[in-house]
């Protein structure tokens, strides 16, 4: 335990098990949402008794990218973009285990774009995460490939003039079975979210709209993490089964919440056993994890 | 640990080099691919795709070669022996994660047929121009293992040999090969299962409870966690400490850089391999590796028919270099000849090590074929002046 | 130096030479017991670029594994064969398809000058297999590797359903060599 | 409890009792868990932790419900709730009997 780690209080926090508490306190900003988002995935674990031997999270680079430092389970902190095929392999080489990519919108969108729209396609039974703040949060505010329209980051000074990237529409164009969408604030749904993500069979994506006080908030001018909590509140509008085209997101606009995708398809390894089946036959032994897991 | 005999195609075979890796991976027990197509490594990716649905592995495409590496590295961190293959530019975009693997000590190989660069280069024709990339590559401090084939045989016999240097000592190594090999075709021996010695991956023995991912004996190597079986390790590409969290402080810096140079290099002895020939009284050595090696026997035969008192040494395992055997050979010789196909890479290596003490002289081929003999003996005559 | 037998097989991409240069050497190094190496070159074009395919045969190891001097040439195109004629060693063997290449450079080797391509579409219907008539010519015309080891190799190498039609060719080359003189 | 209109069986119903936990020194004072306890049992307090954020502190032990939005909202796992067991009026003799 660190020197500086606050002494254990006589009752456990419920998480205490689900987290590496030897290093809390995290290096998140007050008022991230990040941590809430945590919460939040352990819950859900525990709500849908998942066991946790067999989950693996896997982050890449950022803010977020430290989730997988603060889990107490199998966690795998990567290179900036490359969570996703890190746990395209790992799924891939042991199918029994639950792996889930926790990891920002920077990571993901921007970086990682490629592997996210071909893993997606290819319905690799994985979970993905995208705790999305609207910006590149670990390099100081950056205009990100989520950044609304007219925003001001660090690299967009006079405002964001790119289209962003409707995340959801993204991810279920290139096929992921299981999309949804809440803020921070929608702490149960999101739970209930991640649950359905975890126990879905293919490619399934949760992105959580998430505030960033420290930049995002400070460079808009739009008050603390707090005041972003209260935005979502008079501003998120839950719509399940909305058309993924709907679900851009405007500077300061209306930010649309639900679950959008929820449909049965086959898998990568699905479709890969069906396919070697059939050309080879017999001599075929369907693939459950690679011979020597 | 003999190989498993599923993998292994027992028998005389006519195929070439790229073919022989494949073969040589399914023999290793290497049960994934994570690949992306790039002339000419692709046969490797195609011959093992043949195969992998009849041995239990599985071959993925990948969107890009950042895609292939990691899911290599993914893979072996779910217990796979796993693989690559690429060519110049993909080298080039999978050496931030070969750094990835060798921080979080994944083992795992990483095939570069090399063709002639920069850049998009000579896609169908050789070069040996990766051989610096190969060791500085990624960024930061680090050694790596490097193997160069000579032949389809040996790229055969190099692939197993890879994959249990990458488990004894737990990093990404590397099959450093070029289009020529790669496409020549030759007789491949391959034997029996029981015959092949392969090394399984070291596993810990300790109860979760007790284990540390990157506590190390005197081997300096950590033994890896079983996933899923409730080990709830941490990895990180960060700077780390033994329990892997990260630690961002040069003290922590110090310690697992070193471990993880000296690892390769206290281990040099049993790492470096390479093949000697009248080297006893020779005035002029001629090093060489990879097809290299075979290109230099014509012009070898020349000097001889001169009398001129020739020697030779042939890398097999290029990284770590070795040093010590190249400063005693400086003492001795008049010079030694260094044919590459590139404008000096691994020639750089020698004068560093000859360090004056003898001749130093490169033969430089910028690639998109093998040297002339004639050449190579020209420099030989000047050396043995 | 032991015997040492260099053969440059060279034409354009998709012509097949890559196939009937590792059928020729399987067929010394498999059947014949020999030592073979086939090695190639080729361009970024699947299709209408310069391709070579080189076979070494030796009773010895192999260490150079490029033609320098070639005992036997077989160009398939005017330009292989106007760049390559002049590496055939003296008193070695051309062999081109007049389908393609009118005029054959001056040299001191044997020129067998033969409409390949032509007579694998006239007699076989098919000019996809001229490579393999030409190996059947190479085989006729030089005796370093067992005609039977050949047959043998086609037989693992080529594509399932086409052997029947790959040996036919692979004799129609036989014949024409013979019937030549 | 206010209800905006009276159940019928408001007499019988449970109104569940929690017991609020604060690990005053991984707060941040974010202020969630104030801004959003539906029962306003919370406040920010003025004194500091060890980091130098004013955690929150309770109003009235006896407003919390247990509903856990505290706990669940809170970025740095540093209040929870847990639910007080108190025996219902007339089922203690139920078990007896």
């Amino acid at each position: 335990m660190r020197a500086d780690a606050p002494a254990k209080p006589a009752i456990e926090h419920p998480m205490e098990s689900l987290l590496r508490m030897d290093r809390i306190p995290h290096i998140w900003c007050p008022t991230c949402g990040i941590g809430t988002a945590v919460t939040a995935f352990a819950s859900a674990l525990e709500e849908n008794e998942i066991p946790l031997d067999s989950v693996s999270v896997v982050s890449g680079i950022g803010c977020t990218g430290r989730v997988a430092g603060y889990m107490k389970l199998d966690s795998y902190h990567t290179t900036h973009g490359r969570a996703v095929p890190f746990a395209v392999g790992l799924h891939l080489a042991k199918p029994s285990l639950k792996v889930v990519v926790f990891s920002g919108d920077g990571d993901l969108a921007g970086i990682g774009g490629n592997h996210f729209i071909h893993t997606a396609r290819r319905n690799v039974d994985i979970t993905v995460i995208c705790v999305n703040n609207f910006l590149y949060a670990m390099t100081g505010g950056q205009v990100a490939a989520t950044t609304p329209v007219s925003a001001n980051t660090s690299t967009s000074p006079y405002g964001n003039f790119e289209q962003p990237f409707n995340l959801p529409l993204l991810a279920q164009s290139c096929g992921a079975v299981y999309v949804a969408r809440w803020t921070a604030l929608h702490i149960r749904r999101m739970t209930k979210a991640f649950g359905e993500a975890l126990n879905k069979k293919g490619f399934s994506f949760v992105e959580v709209i998430a505030p960033c006080s420290t930049l995002y908030a400070r460079r808009n001018r739009l008050g603390t993490g707090l005041d972003l909590m209260k935005f979502y509140h008079d501003n998120s509008e839950i719509r399940h089964g909305a058309d993924p085209n709907d679900l851009n997101i405007g500077f300061q606009e209306k930010i649309i919440c639900g679950k959008f995708v929820d449909i049965e398809k086959p898998t990568f390894l699905d479709s890969m056993n069906e396919c070697y089946g059939k050309s080879l036959g017999e001599k075929y032994e369907i693939y459950e994890g690679a011979a020597h897991a | 640990m003999k190989a498993d005999p599923k993998g292994v195609l027992t028998g005389a075979h006519y195929i070439d080099g790229n073919y022989a890796i494949a073969e040589g991976a399914l023999a290793a027990g290497c049960r994934f691919f994570g690949g992306y197509p790039i002339t000419p490594s692709t046969e490797i990716a195609e011959r093992f795709v043949q195969r992998a649905p009849h041995v239990g592995g599985l071959f993925i495409q990948m969107e890009d070669e950042m895609g292939s590496m990691n899911a290599v590295l993914g893979a072996s961190w779910g217990g796979v022996k796993s693989m690559t293959c690429t060519s110049g530019p993909g080298f080039s975009l999978m050496m931030e994660n070969f750094g990835l693997g060798l921080m979080l000590e994944t083992p795992c190989v990483l095939v570069n047929v090399q063709r002639g660069g920069p850049s998009t280069g000579l896609p169908t024709l050789p070069g040996q121009g990766d051989m610096m990339q190969a060791r500085w590559g990624s960024h930061g401090d680090y050694e790596v293992i490097a193997l160069a084939p000579d032949s389809p045989q040996e790229g055969f016999d190099l692939t197993i040999h890879a994959f249990n240097l990458s488990e004894r000592y737990r990093m990404p190594v590397l099959m450093m090969t070029d289009e020529c090999v790669g496409h020549m075709t030759e007789k491949v021996v391959i034997p029996s299962a029981e015959g092949i010695e392969v090394e399984p991956r070291r596993f810990t023995k300790k109860p979760p409870s007790e284990f540390l991912p990157y506590e190390v004996d005197e081997s300096l190597v950590p033994y890896a966690p079983i996933p899923g079986e409730g080990y709830r390790f941490h990895v990180s590409g960060l700077t780390h400490d033994e329990q892997g969290y990260p630690v961002i402080n040069a003290e922590a810096q110090d310690k697992l850089v070193r471990r993880l140079v000296d690892k390769v290099k206290k281990n040099a002895a049993d790492i470096c391999k390479y093949e000697e020939k009248d080297i006893d009284g020779a005035d002029v050595v001629v090093l060489s590796y990879g097809i290299t090696s075979r290109v230099v026997q014509p012009a070898v035969e020349m000097a001889k028919k001169k009398g001129i008192k020739i020697g030779q040494i042939r890398l097999i395992v290029v990284w770590p270099f070795p040093e010590e055997r190249i400063r005693e050979l400086a003492g001795s010789v008049k010079g030694i000849v260094v044919p590459e196909i590139n404008l000096g890479q691994m020639v750089l290596e020698v004068e560093r090590c000859a360090a004056g003490r003898c001749a130093t002289i490169l033969v430089a081929h910028a690639g998109g074929g093998v040297h002339d003999p004639e050449t190579i003996f020209q420099a030989i005559k000047e050396a043995a002046k | 130096m032991g015997f040492r037998h260099e053969v440059r097989l060279s034409g354009t991409g998709g012509q097949g030479l890559l196939l009937i240069g590792k059928v020729l050497a399987e067929a010394a190094a498999v059947y014949d017991g020999k030592n073979a190496t086939q090695s190639q070159s080729y361009g970024p074009e699947a299709r209408g670029g310069a391709s070579k395919s080189e076979v070494i045969i030796s009773d010895e190891e192999i260490d150079y594994p490029k033609a320098t001097e070639i005992d036997f040439l077989l160009c398939l195109t005017q330009e292989s064969c106007d760049k390559y004629a002049s590496d055939v060693k003296p008193e070695g063997t051309l062999l081109v398809d007049s389908t393609y290449v009118s005029s054959v450079p001056e040299g001191n080797y044997r020129v067998f000058q033969f409409p390949i391509t032509q007579k694998a579409k006239d007699e076989l219907g098919s000019a996809t297999v001229a490579n393999v008539v030409a190996l059947g010519m190479i085989s006729a015309l030089t005796s370093v590797v067992s005609s039977e080891s050949i047959e043998s190799a086609i037989l693992a190498r080529v594509p399932k359903g086409t052997e029947d039609l790959n040996l036919k060719a692979y004799r129609l080359g036989r014949t024409l060599v013979e019937e030549a003189g | 409890m206010k209800f905006w209109r009276t159940p019928l069986d408001v007499e019988r119903l449970k109104v569940p009792r929690g017991e609020v936990h604060i690990i005053k020194d991984r707060c941040k004072g974010c202020g969630f868990c104030v801004e959003y306890c539906p029962r306003g049992a919370l406040e920010m307090s003025d004194e500091f932790n060890a980091k130098g954020y004013h955690p929150p502190r309770i109003t009235d032990e006896t407003l919390c419900v247990s509903c856990n939005l505290c706990e669940m909202l809170c970025p740095e796992f540093a209040i929870f709730c847990v639910l007080k067991e108190e025996p219902e009026p007339g089922e203690e003799k139920k078990v007896e009997g």
